[in-house]
Formats: structure tokens, C-alpha cells, sequence
């Protein structure tokens, strides 16, 4: 059954992942009967180069991280287009290259705007 | 030029009203002659038009159709025509219009919007009345709803933008179910006949025809019948529909009460017998007993409400329902002299009313009071003016020799005479209608006897009495009135084949 | 039956990772060392082959600190969520012909997929930390990361394009029909790809959000013991799924001379790579940031759709 | 083999509880969570029909694709005027913005 | 036919508007983002009207695009109604922005061409994909539109306000949309209705769920009440030229895509939902027009005002009639709805943008500062209340003969009664202009050329097709609307 090899695939894939977290919960737990365990306020308060903390330290961040953000959302979708059209080209002849390539185009000229609009300057 | 006639006077004041948009805001004397022309011009084709009305024929003169609008489905025409009814109301309208134009001159401030709403007001006066085509009628109907609104809201008195918007909603309210009614008096027409019109004469034959009776039911002509009852009685007014004319007659400026009573009510009352009684003479007789009633009721609450009021401007709006209480009871009768009585009293209280709006405007221009109470002596310090006030009292009240008698004497003779199976209480509705008419006399008499009689106040003794071109509507005015009271002929000349034709309808 | 194979499969590979790793550290130690012309670590063991190994049992040792002002939720989640999924990514390396985990048809795109989980530990475990050097750190981190991320994923387009499968022994088995490895018709994509990955693996001179002269440690300043252990964990077998990804896509994978199993040729090129890496820790100085960000933008993804639409239209000219 | 119904089920769950979030959350970032979540429950049932619907077909994952790609347009989007929002405002609450009344 | 052998000269118009949009992206964002750009707006009006030629000319066969892209006379008119509106919000814009200078003028106009695109493949598609993507490309562009003016305090709570609205929205119309394709297989429109009768005997349950969810979404787009409180907010914070957009052109090409769903796809359970969109009407009529009478701000009252409008539009959809007698009716009312509603929002523009604020005061004594734009108005007002004679009375003469024939007096009696009540307000507006004075420091107004032509235009139309709706009707008549 074809659907059966589909998802043996995908159990190597949950085994992977239920291991990559069982290792850190496993040395984790087995750490803890190794390492002392002595906490006290000034060990658990947060590191400031030396200096008591000041305020939150949830502060607002620059806008340009919140740019690089949307920057990044808007052309790591646009990949998801990107791979079936890639994968298919080969079938698809001149018709998909050319929207293809209208899609990189598009893609391209707002890359140029945004670096036209200093975007992409840091600070 | 004859055929085309009614064409050319109902859209002259249309074009008036474009030379006047090209005339600059100063040249204000300019505008006013323009005006002024239009008007009489208007007048003398009406005039022209009354002269060459072949008064032995009946059915329709002067009529014109063209296809206008053709949607598939739906086929308006400009469908024009004028019987015995329209005509008098013609002339009225153009009469009452030039006239109401010069007693307009002193308003002094936007003068060129003010003739422009005055010129399109015109022309969907004169529209309505030669309309055939039921959806012209609309169109013409609503097209003397905006100017009036303008009118009363720019050049009205204190209460202005409140009378204006109240005359706004509640005749568009009137117009709305107007409306409602046309349409599915078309669509009826069309399910009985297959022949969707808007005509008001096709329509009438259709609903004639007693072979449609699955589709036109005794309940649904019914329904359409009082549908369009209370669109007009907005319109007329009757009670309970009547309470935006007050405010708008009040409010409105000099002018502009003279054309709402002397002309925008009968819109009203020509709608009632073209339409609802013509179209459904049938139902109009089944319904003849309540028209009677909401008639007398209109007389006597009118009456009973004039008598208290202490403004002279108000006193005459609310005379105005009184009498057109007699319009109704006069067309209930379903007689003849009924019927005529009726459209005698819509002309003859178009010139009077216009008279008295006039007279009462004439009279605050100079006192600036309308409480009448604060009035008094102006015989003495007006003479002419006191005069005329008191001659149009006379002929609102119904003296014999002017037209108020004429018109209220056919009708109680209709009343009186009329057939007991359409209108079982006949008697006891005009000995009611009789003693409506005696608080009629009641108040106007009192009034002009608070007004123009007693002592002299102090500070009228200085006022200016009539100017000459005050002459002009007052002497105009009153002398139709006179002329339709000693030759009441001139006008049933006019009527007769007309009504004939109606009742034959009815099969009286 | 398959279970247990899968497990097995798992565990031997998680084992050989865990040594990979710790030899993968004391590999980049020594080598910086040499050039810098020291020995490096040579105490421990001969030639200090137990440098790391002592590292980690004093990670182990270390006492576990949540600081009071942290998030502990967050916290305790964060060193997770980074190193599961660099771990999950090996379930479908393909390692030789025949050796090889779930041979997914969409291999390319769940390896790119699981991977950028990682970011998500990073801002956890810098959030949580609530300390402004972790905060600043991981933001920086991301952005960085996320930045490179569009031209990594770009660059592999162009394989894609001409493979036209996203499976990894499919592209190994092209690579062999076409008698060529990719790093030849796609040289650009791999100068991307390279550039990229370094940046991606907040790997020197792309190593801002751990820069201690001005961050402390970055990220993952507030975690110690076997918490902090994680975190250089999935680092370091981020870098070896990089370089397995590399060999796979460029250089032909277990593909050599037959003197050779496939399965070593395959580590030797991924060895190749770490080397690579670690090489440039050793030559470069750290970049500035404005440079780093404006790099990643305006260099290298025009670079990489230059490259798609190259390789397309040849790809469709080609036939 | 699983039934269509229980993607279906998964998916009116999760696009509950997305409009649960947006009619009753006052953090706009929250409630922008919360419209994908929506949007990830019409994925769902997309790829459900079109690898197990009566009528099993790649048209469903194409369109999911769509799905996704403008979902997250719609979130950039959102999170810039977010982001302008809160430089005027200094307040994402969605119970603050009410400047627009009548 | 697949999309490789498709004749994809019939997406012409959408192509060469793109470019253009792009064109003019590309010249902004090359000359400096910031500064005055009247050329852009210039160049974006010539854009749009070689689209509308090219829309014209490449309409003379109906023809598809693999079933997904469908070229018809229905495509057609919208296609132009949606041109010419554009073209008319951008001569606002024009003014608008030489007012407020702190908007970034290029992204602006082409913000708006990537919108109108959006629009032209909404009543263009014929799947459900296409559809969603044109319906995103449209609302995702207006959301950023909306928040333009990203500095002032409304703007930004109306953009947001939109955006989570519109996404609920969106979210509501692809849940009802997954139902569609999961019972049927297809995200074909045509295909889709050819099913659904059958298969609505089999499962009536989840295609009325289906259907609800769409028409819950679509009414948000075309905000129908209960579905309208985020249009007065939104419309209110917007800047004007936006607000017209949204109130004219995104409305009605949402209406398109409606349209073409409800016509096409659940054509064949007609009966099903014909009395719920029935009761939406009347309820959005009642509604918008009685909310609008408390309105002081006059954008809000434009906003609720355009609600009551879309209660209107919708009637035609809810009544028996033959699709191609709806299509005329709805066309003949839409196109007199952009004009008249434009109209009005450029003489609105002018005037807030002079007097500063949005409040119906700031219309006082119009008359005495532009007699033109006063009367333009004042024509404008009375073709939205439905009065003689003009566009908007014979649009709704047009669609309330169609309720009656369709048998829906009530809904017809409703439309009337609700025409009354919207005198109120609208004659407010002309009360403020004539029969006030005009505020203290309110000089004249002298409107730029350009906008002069617009407002002439949009008179001028107004008047003709009141005068001689035969024409247009006559000619819609001959259609065979849908491919």
C-alpha cells in the first residue's frame, strides 16, 4: 500500500522528534541528581553586567526589526510559490517560465522598493 | 404651434429658469422682469390654450404622445392632454403664479435662485396637470416638491428649516405611496390587459373592463382606491395628513403661500378625481360615505381651529382645509352639480386663498405683526388694503357675487341631491357641512372684524397704503373671483362634458 | 518490526550526533588553534581528546539557575524547541544509497521547514530570560537569521529547478546521471548557499548575537548547566544538517570514487565544510551589523533570483 | 483509515476558537493569532477534502497554498498598521481604540 | 481546455494594468518617495482609461480562461463601472493630496491601481481561487490605504479596525468556500452550480452552512447590516479619497463577486436563500437609513448612507427575476451609484479639506462659496434620495419595479418607506449649504480644473441618465450578461 510507505516516512519523523525531546528531558532529570542546588535572590537575579537590574527588560524594540519581520514574511511566502513552480518547470515549458518570471519580477521590483524607501538600512 | 402647445407652456418656465441661471446675482431688476415675462407669457398661453378648448367636445385636447423611455418591461411615455378638469387649473396656475410674481418684488435677498425655484415650481405645476401618462404625473408631482422646499426653507420665517422639512417628508410620504400605487396599478393593468401602460386612459378602460375580475378584485381596486386617497389627501390636505400645512403656509414667504394654497393643494384634489375617481369610479362610489365624512370632518376641524388662532397667517392656512373639505364632500356626492361644485371650489379657492396670502403678507409687511390681536383699525390707517382683505373674507366666507358662493352652493346642491345608495346620510352630512361653513363665517368675520375694524392702534397711523404694483394681484385675484361669482358659466362652459363623463363612469 | 528499526535508526544516529558533536568542538578548537599557532586544548586525554567530554560532565554538574524574573515556562521550553527540531532535520538526511531515514519527497522543503523552528528557541529562550542583553541578543539573532533564511532558500531553488524533485537521494541519483556534481551549473546558488549558512548558523563573522564584547553571551546569557549545553547542542548539529545539506545539493552527496563507501564520502565532504567553518571563525574579524543586515538584502537575494531565472530559462531551453 | 469528519471536526474547533479569540480578546496581536488560526482551520478542511473528501483532488492544496500565502500577506499588513497604531497610540488595546464612535 | 492552450489575450486589460500599476510603481519610487506627484495621478487617470478601452475592445467575444478567468458582458460593465470610479477617486486624490502632503502621493495612486486590478479579476474569475485572490489583492491594498495617513490617530484605528474585520471576513468566506469545494470537488464556479442542485438534495445541511458563512463574509465586504459596523468606522478614520473608494468601488466589485456566486454558483437553490438575503436587504435599508439620520460627521453619514445604498443593490439579487434582468437592473443602479456617490464625495473632499473638519457644519453656505459645487451636490444628494429626475430615481424606480414583478411588494414598500426617511438627512446637507450662512473664515473655494471636470462629469451623467435611462437600459437589455 503506497500510503503505507507515505507514512512510515513520517514515523521516522515523529521518532526523530519524540527522541530530540526525550534527550533533553532524559539529562535534564539525570543532571539533577549530579548538580547541587542552592539558589538564593542574589543568584537568581537577573545578570546586568554586575549593576541591579533596572526596569523591564521587555522593552520595545527598534522598528527596523519589526520591518525586517514583515520583509521577511512577505518573501519567505513568496518562496512557497516558488518550489512547486521550480519542482513542475520541467513540465510546465515556456507558459510557467514566463509566469514565473513575471512572479520574480514582481518580486524583484518590490525588493527595489523597499531598498529604494531605505528599508533595509540598518539604524 | 397649437398642437404643440401644451409642450410649449409647460417647459417655457423651464427655460425662464435657465436665462435666469445666466444672468449675474446683481442685476437683480433684470431677473425679476425675466421672470415676470416668463410668467405672462405663460399665462397668455394658457389663455390661448382656454380660447381654442372646444368646449362641446369631450375627452381630450391638445394631446401629444411620445415614447420616452423604453426599459423592456417597462414603457414610459410622454403622454400629454387636457380635459374640461386641467383646464381651469391651467389657467389658475399661471394666473395665480404671474400674480404671486409680483407680489414677490420686495424680496430682495437671493433673488435670482428664488425665481429660478419659482420658474422649475411652474413647470411641474403645469406638468401635473396635463400629465396622462401616470409616471409623468409622478415625476411632475415630485418636481414641485423641491422648489417648495427651497422656497419655504431660504425665504420662510422663523420656523423655516422645521416647516421646510416636515413639508419635505410629509408630502414625499404622500408621493411615496403615490408612487407605490402607480406601480402596482401598472403591474395589475398589465397582468389583466398584457399591456403594461402607464396611461392614465388605457389604465382606466382596463379597470373598467368587468372581464378582468380574477386579477382586479373587488379587494384589491379597493385597496389601490385608499392607496391613493391618502396620497392625495397629504396633498390637499385631508385630516389626519393635514398637520405639515400649518407649518409650510405659515412659514413660506408671501409668494409662495399664494402658490401653495392657491395651486400645490389642488394637485391634490385634481389627482383625487383624475386619477381615483377616473380609474376607479367604482370603488370612489363604495368609498363615497367616508370621503363625505373625512370631507365634513376636514370642514369642522378646520373651522373649529381657525377659530382659535391668534395668528392672521395661520387662521387663513387653517381656512384653507375648511374649505377644501368641500372638495371632498362635493366630489362624494357623485352629482353633477356635486362634482362641479368641487372643481369650482379648487379654482375659486385657488384665487381666494392666494388673496388672502397676499392680503395677510401685505398687511405684515407693513404692521410687522401677524397676531391679531395686535392689530386693529387698519381701515383707518389702510384703507385699500382693509379693503381687499375684507373682499376676499367675503368671497372665503361665500358671499353670493363672488366665486366662494358659486362653488359651495353646487356642492351642497350635489349633497343634497345626491343618491342615497352611494351616499347613504346625505342630508345629515350637509346640514354638518352647513354649520361648517357657518363657523366659517363665524371666524373670518371675526377676525376681520378685530383686524380692520375697531380703534385705530397708535403706531399703524403712518403706514403706507397700497402701492401700485400691490394693485396688481389684489385687483387680478379678486377680480377672478368676481368674474367666476356674477359668470359662473365661463368656467362650467369648460367643466360640464367633463363631469358628465365622469359620472357616466359611474353609471349614475 | 519497522518500529523498532526506526528506533534504532534514531538512536544509533542521536548517538553518532552526540559524538559528532563533542568532536566537532574539540575539532574546531584545535584547528582555530593551530592556526593561531597554539596547540589548543591538550590536556585532557591525548592530544586533548577529552577536552569536551570533561566540558560537558561539568555542564552536567553545574547548578541548574531559573532567575526569579524570567518567564519559567518559556524558559525550561526554550533550549528544547532549539534542539529538537536541528535533531528532527537528520530523519531524512539520505547518508549513502541505501542508508538513509524517511525518504520523504519533500525533503529539501522539511528540512527548510523544520530548521527555522530553531529561531523560535532562540527568541524563547532570550525572552524568557527577561534580561535586556538575552532580549537584545535573540531579536538581533532573528533578525539575522530570518534574513538569511530567504537567500538559503532561494539559492536551493535553482537545484530544485533543475532536479525538479525535492527528495535528497533524488538528487543525488541527478547528480550521478548528469555525471556532475550541481556545484558546477550552480556555482552562484552555492556562493549563496555558503554565505548564507554561515549567517544562518550565527557562525563567525556573522556571530552578532553572541557578540560578547557587546551582548555578554546574547540569548542565552541567563542559561547555565545542561540548559546552556542545549543550545550549543543544536548549534553545532545545526551546522553538521547544513553541511549535510550541502554535500547533498552541491557535491553530489555519497557520490565519489568507488574506492570509498558512499557513506564516507559523504562525511568526508560534510567534514570538508565544518572545516570550512571553522576556518573562517579563525580568518575573519565579526562584520558590522548595518553591513551584515544590507548584505544579506541587497547582495545575495538579487544574487539568488538572478540565479532562479537563470537556471529556469536554461532549464526550459533545454527542454 | 480516518474519517474526513474528524479533519472537519478539527477544523470548526480551531475556527471557533479563532472567532472566540477575536470577539473576545482585547490584544490586537492576539486577535490578529486569532484570524489565522481561522484561516488555518479552512487549511484543514481543504487539505482533508482534497486527500480524503468524497471528491479527492490537488485542487484543495493548491488553494491552500493561496490561503497561506495571503493569510500571511494579511498579517504583514496587519502588523505594520499595528505598528503605526501603536507609535499614535502608545496602546494596542482593542477596547482603547475608540476614537471612531458615534 | 487547459491553461496552457488558453487564449490569454483575453486578460489583456488585467495585464496592461498591471504593468502600468508597476510602471508607475517603479517611476515613484525611482524619483524619491516623497514630494508632490500630480503626474503620477495624471499618468494613473490615462492608465485607467487605456484598461477601459482595452476592456471594451477585447469584450467582444465572451470567452474563458481554462474556467477560471471568464470574460462576459457582466465581467465587462463592472469592469468599466469599476475604471471610471477609480479614475474619479484618483482626480479626488489629486486635490486631496496637495492638501495633505505628508502622504506618500506615488504609493498612494499606485496602491489604488493594484486595488482596482484586484477588483477587475473579482468579477472577472470564475473560480473560487482566482476569486478569493482578486477579493485579497483588493482588501489588502484598501486595509493599507485606509491607514495612509499613518500619522494621524484616526487613520490608523480605522486601518486596523478594517483589517481584523476583513480578515474575520475573509476567514468566514474560505470556510464557506472549503464546504463548496469539499462536496463537489471543483473550485469551478460553473461547475460548481451544474452540481449543486443535485447535490443539495443529498446534503442540504452543509451547503446552507456553507452558504451562510459566504454570505456572511461577502456581507461584511459589501456591508450589509448585521454585518456593517466596521464601514462607519472605517470610512469615518479613512482619508476621503479612500473613503470613496471603499464606499464606491470596493463595494461594488464585491458586489460583482456576489453576484456572480450567488447567480452562477447557488443559482440552482435560488429559492433557499432568496428570503434571507430578502430580510438583509430590508434590514440594511432600515437600518442604514435610520442610523444615518443621528450623523453629524459627514463621512460617517456618507458611510451609513452607502450601507442603506448596498441595502438597495441587494433587492434586485433577492427577488424572481431572470439573471439578465437583475444584471440590468443592478448595472443601471450601479452605475449611477458611482456617480452620484463620487459626486458627492469630491464636493465632500473640497470642502472638509478647506474647512479642515469633517463635520456637517463645515457645509454651511456652500452655496454663497461655490455656487457650481453646490448645485453639483445639491443634484448629487437628490439622486441619492431617489428623486426625479434623476440617475439614482430611476435606479430605484428600476429596481422596485423589479421587486414587484419579482413578487416582493413588502421588500419594495420597505425600500420606499426607508427613500422617505433618507430625505431627512440628505436635504440636511442641502439645508446646510443654502439656507445657512457660511462659517467665519470660510472664503471661497476655488476647486482645481481637474476636479471641476470630474464633478461635471459625474452631474452631467447623473442628469442624462435621469433623463434617459432608455438608452443605457435599452442597451443592457440586449445583454446575455453571464459566459
Amino acid at each position: 500500500m503506497e500510503l503505507g510507505v507515505y507514512f512510515t516516512n513520517y514515523i521516522y519523523v515523529i521518532v526523530f522528534m519524540l527522541l530530540g525531546v526525550a534527550l533533553p528531558v532524559g539529562a535534564l532529570t539525570f543532571g539533577r541528581l549530579l548538580r547541587p542546588n542552592n539558589p538564593y535572590d542574589r543568584k537568581l537575579s537577573t545578570y546586568e553586567s554586575g549593576i541591579e537590574p533596572e526596569g523591564d527588560a521587555q522593552v520595545r524594540f527598534h522598528v527596523a526589526y519589526y520591518i525586517v519581520a514583515l520583509e521577511f514574511v512577505i518573501f519567505d511566502v513568496e518562496t512557497v510559490f516558488l518550489y512547486p513552480w521550480a519542482m513542475a518547470l520541467g513540465e510546465l515549458g515556456w507558459v510557467g517560465l514566463n509566469g514565473g518570471l513575471i512572479f520574480i519580477a514582481i518580486l524583484g521590483l518590490g525588493l527595489a522598493y523597499s531598498w529604494k524607501k531605505k528599508v533595509l538600512e540598518w539604524n | 404651434m397649437i398642437a404643440n402647445i401644451l409642450t410649449l407652456l409647460v417647459f417655457l418656465p423651464l427655460a425662464g429658469a435657465l436665462l435666469i441661471f445666466t444672468i449675474p446675482n446683481e442685476n437683480k431688476n433684470v431677473i425679476r422682469s425675466i421672470a415676470t415675462a416668463t410668467s405672462l407669457v405663460a399665462l397668455l398661453i394658457s389663455l390661448i390654450v382656454w380660447a381654442n378648448f372646444d368646449r362641446g367636445a369631450s375627452g381630450l385636447q391638445f394631446a401629444q404622445l411620445v415614447q420616452w423611455i423604453d426599459i423592456g418591461f417597462l414603457q414610459l411615455n410622454y403622454e400629454i392632454g387636457i380635459d374640461g378638469l386641467s383646464m381651469p387649473l391651467l389657467v389658475l396656475t399661471t394666473v395665480v403664479t404671474a400674480l404671486a410674481i409680483f407680489a414677490s418684488f420686495s424680496i430682495e435677498n437671493r433673488v435670482k435662485e428664488f425665481y429660478i425655484w419659482t420658474m422649475v415650481l411652474l413647470t411641474g405645476m403645469l406638468g401635473v396637470f396635463v400629465a396622462l401618462d401616470m409616471f409623468l404625473f409622478f415625476l411632475f408631482f415630485e418636481l414641485t416638491l423641491i422648489p417648495m422646499f427651497f422656497i419655504i426653507g431660504i425665504w420662510g420665517g422663523k420656523e423655516k428649516v422645521y416647516a421646510s422639512f416636515k413639508f419635505l417628508v410629509y408630502t414625499g410620504l404622500g408621493s411615496a405611496v403615490m408612487f407605490i400605487t402607480f406601480i402596482v396599478m401598472f403591474f395589475k393593468g398589465a397582468q389583466a390587459s398584457g399591456e403594461a401602460t402607464f396611461s392614465m386612459i388605457q389604465l382606466a378602460e382596463v379597470f373598467a373592463n368587468p372581464a378582468n375580475p380574477e386579477v382586479l378584485t373587488s379587494g384589491v381596486r379597493a385597496a389601490l382606491f385608499l392607496a391613493l386617497f391618502v396620497a392625495f389627501a397629504v396633498k390637499l390636505p385631508v385630516f389626519p395628513f393635514h398637520t405639515w400645512l400649518p407649518n409650510a403656509h405659515v412659514e413660506a414667504p408671501t409668494a409662495a403661500s399664494m402658490i401653495l394654497a392657491g395651486v400645490l393643494l389642488k394637485m391634490g384634489g385634481y389627482g383625487l378625481i383624475r386619477i381615483g375617481v377616473g380609474i376607479f369610479p367604482d370603488q370612489a362610489t363604495r368609498f363615497a360615505l367616508l370621503i363625505a365624512i373625512l370631507g365634513v370632518v376636514n370642514i369642522i376641524y378646520g373651522a373649529l381651529l381657525a377659530l382659535v388662532q391668534t395668528d392672521l397667517k395661520r387662521l387663513v392656512a387653517f381656512s384653507s382645509i375648511s374649505h377644501m373639505g368641500i372638495v371632498l364632500v362635493g366630489i362624494a356626492s357623485f352629482t353633477a352639480s356635486g362634482m362641479q361644485g368641487a372643481i369650482f371650489q379648487l379654482v375659486s379657492h385657488g384665487f381666494i386663498s392666494a388673496l388672502l396670502f397676499f392680503m395677510v403678507g401685505a398687511i405684515y409687511e407693513r404692521t410687522k405683526t401677524r397676531t391679531i390681536s395686535e392689530l386693529g383699525g387698519l381701515s383707518k390707517s389702510v384703507p385699500v388694503l382693509a379693503g381687499f382683505t375684507l373682499a376676499a373674507a367675503m368671497a372665503s366666507v361665500g358671499l353670493p357675487g363672488l366665486s366662494g358662493f358659486v362653488s359651495e352652493l353646487l356642492a351642497f346642491i350635489g349633497v343634497f341631491g345626491a343618491s342615497a345608495e352611494i351616499l347613504p346620510a346625505a342630508k345629515t352630512i350637509g346640514v354638518i357641512a352647513g354649520i361648517g361653513i357657518i363657523l366659517t363665517a363665524a371666524y373670518l368675520l371675526w377676525a376681520m372684524q378685530r383686524t380692520t375694524f375697531g380703534p385705530m392702534d397708535e403706531k399703524y397711523s403712518g403706514l403706507p397704503d397700497a402701492r401700485p404694483l400691490e394693485y396688481i394681484p389684489m385687483i387680478g385675484l379678486l377680480g377672478f373671483s368676481i368674474l367666476i361669482g356674477v359668470y359662473p358659466n365661463i368656467l362650467s362652459d369648460v367643466i360640464n362634458i367633463t363631469v358628465l363623463d365622469i359620472l357616466s363612469k359611474i353609471g349614475g | 518490526m519497522d518500529l523498532i528499526w526506526i528506533i534504532l535508526y534514531a538512536v544509533i544516529l542521536l548517538g553518532a550526533l552526540l559524538g559528532a558533536v563533542t568532536y566537532a568542538i574539540l575539532f574546531e578548537r584545535k584547528v582555530i588553534g593551530y592556526m593561531q599557532v597554539r596547540p589548543g586544548p591538550n590536556r585532557h586525554g591525548p592530544w586533548g581528546l577529552l577536552q569536551t567530554i570533561a566540558d560537558v560532565m561539568k555542564l552536567l554538574m553545574k547548578e541548574d539557575i531559573i532567575p526569579t524574573a524570567a518567564d519559567k515556562k518559556v524558559f525550561i521550553l526554550a533550549p528544547v524547541i532549539a534542539f529538537v527540531p536541528s535533531f528532527a532535520i537528520f530523519a531524512t538526511i539520505a547518508w549513502s544509497e541505501n542508508i538513509y531515514g524517511a525518504d520523504l519527497n519533500i525533503g529539501v522543503l522539511y528540512f527548510i521547514g523544520i530548521s527555522s523552528i530553531t529561531t523560535l528557541g532562540v527568541l524563547m529562550g532570550g525572552w524568557s530570560s527577561n534580561n535586556k542583553y538575552s532580549l537584545l541578543g535573540a531579536i538581533r539573532g532573528v533578525a539575522q537569521v530570518i534574513s538569511y533564511e530567504i537567500p538559503l532558500v532561494l539559492s536551493i531553488i535553482g537545484v530544485v529547478i533543475l532536479v525538479g524533485s525535492l527528495n535528497f537521494r533524488d538528487i543525488v541519483f541527478y547528480q550521478q546521471e548528469i555525471g556532475m556534481w550541481l556545484i558546477i551549473p550552480q556555482f552562484l546558488a552555492f556562493i549563496v548557499y555558503m554565505i548564507s549558512a554561515i549567517a544562518e548558523l550565527n557562525r563567525s563573522p556573522f556571530d552578532l548575537p553572541e557578540a560578547e564584547s557587546e551582548l555578554v553571551s546574547g540569548y542565552h546569557t541567563e542559561f547555565s548547566g545542561f540548559r546552556f549545553a542545549f543550545f550549543m547542542l543544536a548549534e553545532y548539529v545545526y551546522a553538521i544538517a547544513i553541511s549535510a545539506l550541502a554535500t547533498t545539493l552541491f557535491l553530489g552527496g555519497w557520490l565519489g570514487p568507488a574506492f570509498l563507501p558512499g557513506i564516507v564520502w559523504f562525511l568526508l565532504k560534510m567534514c570538508l565544510f565544518m572545516f570550512f567553518w571553522f576556518w573562517l571563525r579563525a580568518t575573519l574579524p565579526r562584520a558590522r551589523v548595518d553591513h551584515l543586515m544590507g548584505f544579506g538584502w541587497k547582495v545575495l537575494i538579487p544574487l539568488a533570483l538572478l540565479n532562479i531565472v537563470i537556471t529556469a530559462i536554461i532549464k526550459v531551453w533545454m527542454g | 483509515m480516518v474519517p474526513v469528519e474528524l479533519f472537519l471536526a478539527l477544523g470548526a474547533i480551531l475556527f471557533c476558537i479563532g472567532l472566540y479569540g477575536v470577539l473576545t480578546r482585547r490584544h490586537l496581536v492576539i486577535v490578529l493569532v486569532c484570524i489565522e488560526l481561522m484561516l488555518n482551520s479552512v487549511n484543514i478542511n481543504l487539505i482533508a477534502f482534497s486527500s480524503i473528501g468524497p471528491f479527492a483532488n490537488i485542487t484543495g492544496q493548491v488553494f491552500t497554498l493561496f490561503v497561506i500565502t495571503l493569510a500571511a500577506a494579511e498579517a504583514a499588513v496587519g502588523l505594520a498598521i499595528l505598528i503605526a497604531l501603536y507609535r499614535n497610540r502608545e496602546s494596542i488595546d482593542a477596547i482603547k481604540q475608540d476614537l471612531l464612535r458615534w | 481546455m487547459s491553461a496552457f492552450d488558453a487564449n490569454w489575450s483575453l486578460m489583456t486589460p488585467e495585464i496592461v494594468l498591471l504593468c502600468l500599476a508597476l510602471l508607475i510603481f517603479t517611476i515613484d519610487f525611482m524619483t524619491g518617495i516623497k514630494g508632490s506627484k500630480p503626474f503620477l495621478g495624471r499618468l494613473s487617470i490615462i492608465s485607467l482609461l487605456i484598461t477601459a478601452i482595452l476592456v471594451v475592445l477585447t469584450n467582444n467575444v465572451s470567452g474563458n480562461i481554462a474556467q477560471v478567468f471568464i470574460v462576459d458582458k457582466f465581467a465587462m460593465i463592472f469592469k468599466l463601472i469599476i475604471l471610471v470610479g477609480v479614475a474619479f477617486v484618483i482626480t479626488i486624490s489629486m486635490h486631496y493630496l496637495e492638501k495633505n502632503s505628508d502622504v506618500y502621493q506615488g504609493e498612494f495612486y499606485s496602491l489604488l491601481l493594484f486595488a482596482t486590478l484586484g477588483a477587475m479579476i473579482m468579477v472577472s474569475s470564475a473560480d473560487l481561487i482566482t476569486l478569493f485572490v482578486g477579493l485579497e489583492l483588493l482588501s489588502i491594498s484598501s486595509y493599507c490605504l485606509a491607514g495612509f495617513k499613518k500619522r494621524n490617530k484616526k487613520s490608523t484605528e480605522a486601518a486596523i479596525k478594517y483589517v481584523i474585520l476583513g480578515g474575520v471576513a475573509s476567514a468566514f468566506i474560505l470556510y464557506g468556500m472549503s464546504f463548496l469545494y469539499g462536496l463537489t470537488g471543483t473550485t469551478g464556479i460553473l461547475e460548481i452550480g451544474r452540481d449543486l442542485g443535485a447535490l443539495y438534495d443529498q446534503y442540504p445541511f452543509i451547503i446552507m452552512m456553507s452558504l451562510l458563512f459566504m454570505l456572511v463574509g461577502f456581507g461584511f465586504k459589501i456591508s450589509i447590516v448585521p454585518f456593517h459596523m466596521w464601514a462607519p468606522d472605517v470610512y469615518e478614520g479613512s482619508p476621503t479619497p479612500v473613503t470613496a473608494f471603499l464606499s464606491v468601488v470596493s463595494k461594488l466589485a464585491a458586489f460583482g463577486l456576489v453576484l456572480r456566486m450567488f447567480i452562477i454558483a447557488f443559482g440552482s437553490i435560488f429559492d433557499e436563500w432568496s428570503f434571507l438575503l430578502a430580510i438583509f436587504a430590508a434590514l440594511t435599508m432600515i437600518i442604514g437609513n435610520f442610523i444615518a439620520l443621528t450623523q453629524k460627521n459627514v463621512k460617517r453619514l456618507m458611510a451609513y448612507s452607502g450601507i442603506a445604498q448596498a441595502g438597495y443593490l441587494v433587492v434586485p439579487l433577492a427577488t424572481t427575476l431572470t439573471p439578465d434582468i437583475t444584471m440590468s437592473i443592478i448595472a443601471f443602479y450601479g452605475i449611477a451609484y458611482v456617480m452620484m456617490t463620487l459626486g458627492a464625495f469630491a464636493v465632500i473632499t473640497l470642502v472638509t479639506e478647506s474647512a479642515g473638519k469633517e463635520d456637517i457644519s463645515s457645509f454651511n453656505g456652500l452655496y454663497y462659496r461655490s455656487p457650481f459645487m453646490a448645485i453639483a451636490m445639491t443634484v448629487f444628494l437628490v439622486s441619492l434620495a431617489g428623486l426625479p429626475i434623476t440617475a439614482g430615481f430611476f435606479g430605484k424606480v428600476y429596481i422596485f419595479i423589479g421587486a414587484v414583478t419579482g413578487g416582493m411588494i413588502w421588500l419594495a414598500v420597505i425600500m420606499i418607506a426607508t427613500s422617505i426617511v433618507s430625505f431627512f438627512y440628505y436635504f440636511g446637507i442641502i439645508k446646510q449649504m443654502y439656507m445657512n450662512e457660511p462659517n467665519e473664515n470660510d472664503e471661497v473655494l476655488n476647486p482645481p480644473l481637474s476636479l471641476s471636470v470630474m464633478v461635471t462629469v459625474a452631474v452631467t451623467v447623473t442628469l442624462f441618465l435621469g433623463f434617459f435611462p432608455g438608452l443605457v437600459t435599452k442597451y443592457f437589455n440586449s445583454f446575455h450578461w453571464f459566459f
